[in-house]
């Protein structure tokens, strides 16, 4: 619903002037989340950067299989931006089964990647890596670093899914409309944006 | 109602004082108690002490007169007598074991400690005054898990004493100044009587009840030794301890 | 959250107490309950550096409310060196967090933003709504440490790393203390990030019809610009914190160094950077004095046309502009705080010129302010007088920057009273000057009741005076070397200073006397003050054009249309934003 | 009325604090090191500078406060409106702060660029809570290998050394104090063993953070013999006001006996 009609919706005949920039509040608010969470990323990741400079024998943890694993989750979140992209052309095509669908693909996706990243994590654990730990008797930056830029990263994806199931049931209960689907693929887009920052610096650059 | 309520009051307040009666009775049978006296000596030279700068906080010096400082993780003194060792009872002490009532003290004085070495019981106060004039942070250390408290806390020169009460035995907590990093001293919390060895090596341990005890002496450098002792009643017993120098 | 929904709510006031002043969504009520905070704080602020000014000067004299607060910490009201170096820790978060941030943006920007752009509400008035309450509970959190065994921390609002990041054995304080400090930081990012998404959207996206950007409120600019420096800001002082919170919870060693000795024990941690911290921390920490700064240019700015009775020099593009400039600035300088700290000597020179350039936009702005006065009709009311006195301050305090942006006489003056004069004068008490102007101007739309004038103005006299004899002192004794962060002054060098700290200490307690004065002022005007008209300064913004207070909907479900800037002043005439009478002062 | 009390205030608040700095109430030390002139030179210039700002500015405001308060007539802007104040500040203060960067550059180069002399007295700094340790190599020249699980602050193991299996550790000589001798150009080497700590001596100009982790250099020559503080302003706990050491600048043959006596303490 835009600016204006929502005005409508309000009981008043008066008219306020759209939105300067034709996008409508949530959006533009999404936008502004965005830039704002790029910069805390972009200070987990420079943590990370300073970390891995700064330390000798790093500990290089993941073989082929782990890259391979990452390749898939890599995959899986691609391919969910996709499902995203469809959701919203749906919703924009007033398709509300279309909406359902493509929702719910790109949640199961999302959850594949968590469950494919979850199961990357125990293997690390069982291997005993930890926050504060290196198996290897390195230094145990790596630990300190992949857990938690992963763990925010993973944290975004799970919200994001929990959120979409959200607009999903909005949409279908007609309390949400196309705007609110835009807006959260713009951030599942967003969190796969990221993904794209951390896949090569956590994972290629920690193939051994 | 009123007679009933004075009845109640007088029978609770009867309870109270039978309480309290059987409450200060000993647990231990009232005899006369025993005493363990003894010296413990160093066997060999005395390891070199070192000499303590305390330029960095010259109102160290002032209040030590001039004296000069040296460490004293050995203090040897005439005779070979070997200073601040506890002794205390390790084994044999039964039943209610009695808390010294008398607080001990435990001085700063001259940016050091004095004792170096401390002996209490648990429950026994410990009462900290700081004699100069500058600040000193009272910092032990105990075992983590040990039931101990470790606690950080700053007295300034004259300031209030403090008091302070061990929970748990513990051999020896470290205690430290980090205003002053060169001192240091331990603080042994065991339960039963105890004694420290003196400048000269003598230690007494006093309202030992009678009985048959492991007896150890414990050195912050040399370690513990045990040996055991029959106290009978009002009889002192006499117990030596040899150290033997690394 | 059905935009229908929330829509609603803005034109039916919510029915009960709770939901009314507690829980509310209004931006008015949000923007008077952080007011209300940040003035509960700047109170407690206040008191904690009373009593570390008393102790400095007179290290003798008891205190014994500090004594019953604290038995640990001043055992007779003899303050102990954690105690005040503790207090010290809590009177700096709480002013620069609190007070300071919070106050002159979410305070009046809450208040007034939305009005100044004609809405009804800010964009999102339930975010808004989290945005106080978080807030309020990292407040708590702070205030908490006062209540625990170990007491507050004791590693400064800036807890550089390992002290704040090992916990207990780096001294008392440093335990749960610490870690509630870290977690109520967190808390006031999140809030903040949440406050500056809000302000960002509204100012972009709920204008009413006819405000283009360039007619914007020059208070609303400096919001709009402040909101983008909190959003960049805080979104790494959270990590900053996050990190710091792993380090002492999660046993990670991102901070901490390896080999590190506490009490004769080698600590487990290795492979971390205090450097890291000191970067991240400052890449918040120096926009973070200028987050605390633009909102007092804005309400300086927007003050000054109304009590000139003309457009400042230059209009609205010369002071947006330097604001701008400065905004964007403060993220390339926060290596300055750095000089002394072992990064290397080039970067050193690196950061030492844009902090050098950065004086470019702010003379900018103190020219504007100064020139503006040229040729004007100045009405002295207790807001314009608190705004000549913000002037002044930015002034001194700006000079005082020439010395430390510069490593080769920062290296002297680092760590020196010098800094602690310099950043009173320049964020704290400038920022607070232009919060009183702001507050004795807004306070008649606000309550719909006027301050009492005289003693609007003996509040300011000793203000003002005040915080010269304590601050030029601070920047004097600096000079001589004294250093910041001592708890008691035992060196032969900073003897011979004690006559300057007691004339300090004494400033100081006038100088905090004199807010009592303003308390009384607020809290009686409250109730017993004249009733105002709506537009008793003879302004022009849209805020004016409602009554006061305003209607739950800030314009009774009016749609307005701007015609103008907000500066259309010429001596008695002025012209509202709104009225379609011809422009008189061109903007 | 209020406009002018107000000017006069401002004047006035403007002439004390030119004063108290002209005159130096309260100053810095006198300076006892090779490079601190050029760091005094550069305060002083910056006072010049900054200080004709700072008055300038106090005294423009406060007579347009004084000259302009109430009704003057129809206001007016000044001529030419903004754009001389823009030229003014980008010109005049952009050139003052270009130049006072070239000109403290060549200051702070002139301590941090400059390699430090190979034939400096090298020293190791050891900084804890809340004390300052020296170490002088003793005469193999070589400082032995630090091991910080063997700091023991009871045993006076300040620096954690292992004299008994480290040959270069034997001769290090630990001091509560640092000697040095006058005219000879210092090396120290700064490390902390627990949180930032800070080297500050004010007669030195000499003020360098330790940070955990890191060694850092700092080389100095003094030129005036004398006993001077050295403070800690880094916050590193309860302590930090107490946290200090003295610097002792001797002639070379009182240093070589100091030295002596210190190696005879150990």
């Amino acid at each position: 619903m835009s600016q204006i009609e929502l005005m409508v919706a309000g009981g008043h005949e008066v008219i306020m002037e759209a939105s300067p920039y034709g996008i409508e509040k949530k959006k533009l608010g999404m936008w502004i989340f965005i830039v704002s969470d790029a910069c805390t990323f972009g200070a987990f990741l420079f943590a990370y950067g300073y970390m891995r400079i700064g330390t000798v024998a790093w500990g290089t943890p993941f073989g082929f299989s782990s890259i391979l694993n990452g390749m898939i989750m890599t995959a899986v979140l691609l391919s969910s931006s996709l499902t995203m992209l469809a959701a919203v052309r749906a919703a924009q095509a007033d398709d509300g089964a279309a909406v359902k669908k493509w929702l719910g693909a790109t949640m199961l996706l999302g959850a594949i990647f968590a469950a494919l990243h979850l199961r990357e994590w125990f293997n690390l654990i069982s291997e005993g890596w930890r926050l504060f730990a290196n198996p290897t008797g390195g230094p145990a930056q790596f630990g300190a670093t992949f857990f938690s830029v992963t763990g925010l990263h993973l944290t975004h994806v799970i919200t994001g899914v929990i959120a979409l199931g959200f607009v999903a049931r909005g949409y279908k209960q007609g309390r949400y409309d196309q705007s609110h689907v835009e807006t959260a693929g713009l951030y599942w887009h967003f969190v796969d944006l990221v993904w794209m920052f951390v896949f090569p610096l956590m994972y290629l650059m920690n193939a051994h | 109602m009123k007679t009933h309520q004075r009845i109640g009051a007088t029978v609770f307040a009867l309870l109270l004082i039978v309480a309290g009666l059987l409450r200060s009775t000993p647990g231990v049978r009232a005899t006369a108690m025993g005493q363990v006296t003894g010296t413990v000596k160093l066997d060999g030279p005395a390891p070199h002490q070192k000499p303590i700068d305390m330029s960095k906080d010259p109102s160290c010096a002032q209040t030590r007169g001039g004296a000069p400082a040296s460490g004293e993780n050995v203090v040897v003194g005439t005779d070979g007598g070997l200073a601040n060792v506890v002794v205390y009872i390790s084994q044999g002490l039964n039943g209610d074991i009695p808390v010294a009532s008398k607080p001990v003290t435990f001085e700063q004085k001259g940016c050091q400690y004095v004792p170096h070495v401390v002996a209490v019981n648990p429950g026994q106060h410990m009462t900290i005054l700081n004699d100069d004039k500058t600040m000193h942070n009272i910092h032990p250390d105990p075992k983590p898990g040990g039931g101990n408290n470790a606690f950080n806390k700053s007295q300034l020169g004259g300031g209030p004493s403090l008091d302070v009460t061990w929970t748990a035995e513990e051999i020896a907590i470290p205690v430290k100044c980090n205003v002053h990093p060169w001192m240091h001293a331990f603080i042994v919390v065991v339960k039963g009587p105890n004694g420290v060895s003196g400048g000269n090596g003598s230690f007494k341990l006093e309202n030992v009840p009678p009985g048959t005890y492991t007896l150890t002496a414990w050195h912050e450098t040399y370690g513990t030794q045990s040996q055991k002792v029959t106290v009978a009643e009002g009889k002192p017993v006499t117990a030596d301890f040899t150290f033997k120098a690394k | 959250m059905a935009e229908t929904q929330v829509h609603a709510a803005h034109h039916a006031p919510s029915q009960g107490f709770i939901r009314k002043y507690v829980f509310s969504v209004d931006h008015k009520i949000i923007g008077i309950q952080y007011l209300t905070l940040s003035m509960v704080s700047a109170f407690i602020g206040m008191a904690l550096s009373w009593a570390m000014r008393i102790h400095l000067a007179y290290p003798d004299f008891r205190i014994p409310i500090l004594g019953w607060l604290s038995p640990n910490g001043a055992p007779n009201g003899l303050m102990t060196p954690e105690y005040y170096l503790s207090l010290m820790t809590m009177h700096g978060t709480i002013m620069a967090f609190f007070v300071l941030t919070a106050a002159p943006f979410a305070g009046f920007g809450n208040f007034v933003l939305p009005i100044q752009v004609g809405a009804a509400d800010m964009a999102f008035p339930r975010l808004n709504m989290s945005s106080f309450w978080v807030t309020f509970v990292g407040f708590l959190l702070a205030a908490a440490t006062f209540f625990i065994p170990d007491g507050p921390p004791l590693s400064g609002w800036t807890a550089y790393a390992p002290l704040s990041a090992v916990g207990s054995v780096a001294g008392p304080g440093q335990g749960l203390g610490q870690t509630l400090w870290v977690l109520s930081i967190a808390m006031f990012c999140v809030a903040s990030l949440m406050g500056a998404l809000n302000f960002i959207v509204t100012t972009l996206d709920m204008r009413t019809k006819g405000l283009t950007l360039s007619r914007l409120p020059l208070s609303t600019w400096a919001w709009f610009i402040d909101a983008w420096v909190s959003l960049l800001a805080f979104a790494v002082l959270l990590p900053c914190g996050l990190l710091l919170a792993l380090d002492r919870l999660g046993g990670t060693s991102f901070f901490i160094p390896g080999g590190l000795v506490f009490n004769d024990q080698l600590q487990p941690h290795s492979g971390g950077s205090p450097l890291l911290f000191q970067h991240l921390f400052w890449f918040f920490g120096h926009p973070e004095v200028y987050i605390i700064i633009l909102p007092a240019f804005g309400i300086v700015s927007h003050i000054f046309p109304t009590f000139i009775r003309k457009p400042l020099v230059g209009g609205w593009k010369v002071i947006t502009f330097a604001e701008i400039a400065v905004g964007t600035l403060s993220f390339v300088v926060w290596g300055h705080h750095m000089f002394v700290s072992g990064m290397s000597p080039f970067m050193a020179m690196v950061f030492s010129v844009p902090t050098l350039f950065i004086t470019i936009p702010s003379v900018i702005a103190v020219l504007v302010w100064v020139f503006s006065l040229y040729g004007a009709n100045i009405r002295f009311d207790t807001p314009m007088l608190y705004s000549l006195g913000f002037v002044s301050l930015f002034i001194t305090g700006g000079i005082g920057g020439f010395f430390l942006a510069q490593p080769s006489t920062d290296s002297y003056l680092h760590a020196t009273s010098f800094v602690v004069g310099h950043f009173h004068f320049t964020m704290g008490l400038s920022a607070i000057f232009a919060t009183f102007a702001g507050f004795y101007y807004w306070y008649p739309k606000i309550f719909g009741r006027t301050m009492n004038e005289k003693l609007g103005k003996l509040h300011f006299w000793l203000s003002f005076v005040g915080v010269y004899c304590v601050f030029i002192t601070l920047h004097l004794t600096g000079f001589a070397g004294s250093v910041r962060r001592y708890s008691a002054f035992v060196d032969d060098f900073m003897i011979p200073l004690m006559p300057a700290q007691r004339f300090m200490t004494i400033s100081a307690l006038l100088l905090g006397a004199a807010q009592f004065i303003f308390l009384f002022n607020a809290i009686w005007s409250r109730f017993k003050g004249p009733k105002s008209s709506d537009n008793p300064w003879g302004a022009t913004t849209l805020e004016w054009a409602t009554t006061s207070p305003p209607p739950f909907d800030n314009f009774g479900g009016r749609q307005l249309t701007v015609y103008h800037g907000p500066m259309e002043y010429d001596d008695e005439a002025s012209v509202m934003q709104t009225s379609p009478e011809a422009s008189i002062a061109g903007t | 009325m209020a406009g002018k009390v107000f000017a006069v205030v401002v004047v006035l608040v403007t002439l004390v604090t030119a004063y108290c700095v002209v005159t130096h109430v309260w100053w810095m030390p006198v300076d006892i090191s090779v490079h601190g002139p050029k760091i005094d030179h550069q305060i002083e210039e910056t006072i010049l500078v900054a200080g004709l700002l700072f008055i300038a500015g106090q005294i423009v405001l406060a007579s347009f406060v004084f000259r302009y308060g109430g009704a003057t007539g129809k206001p007016k802007q000044i001529p030419g409106g903004a754009k001389p104040l823009v030229i003014f500040a980008f010109v005049l203060v952009g050139t003052e702060v270009l130049a006072l960067s070239f000109i403290g550059s060549k200051a702070w180069g002139a301590v941090y660029f400059e390699a430090p002399d190979p034939s400096s007295l090298r020293i190791d700094v050891q900084a804890g809570q809340f004390a300052y340790y020296f170490r002088y190599s003793g005469p193999d020249g070589k400082f032995g290998p630090l091991h910080p699980e063997l700091i023991n602050e009871g045993n006076q193991n300040y620096f954690g050394l292992d004299p008994d299996h480290d040959p270069d550790a034997k001769d290090d000589i630990v001091t509560a104090e640092i000697g040095i001798p006058v005219n000879k150009p210092i090396l120290l080497t700064l490390h902390s063993k627990d949180v930032g700590h800070s080297f500050y001596v004010r007669e030195l100009r000499v003020q360098q953070d330790f940070v955990p982790g890191l060694s850092i250099p700092v080389h100095f020559t003094a030129i005036q013999t004398g006993r001077y503080e050295i403070v800690c302003t880094q916050l590193c706990g309860l302590g930090h006001y107490n946290m200090k050491a003295y610097l002792s600048v001797l002639s070379q043959s009182d240093f070589d006996d100091w030295l002596k006596k210190q190696a005879a303490m150990q």
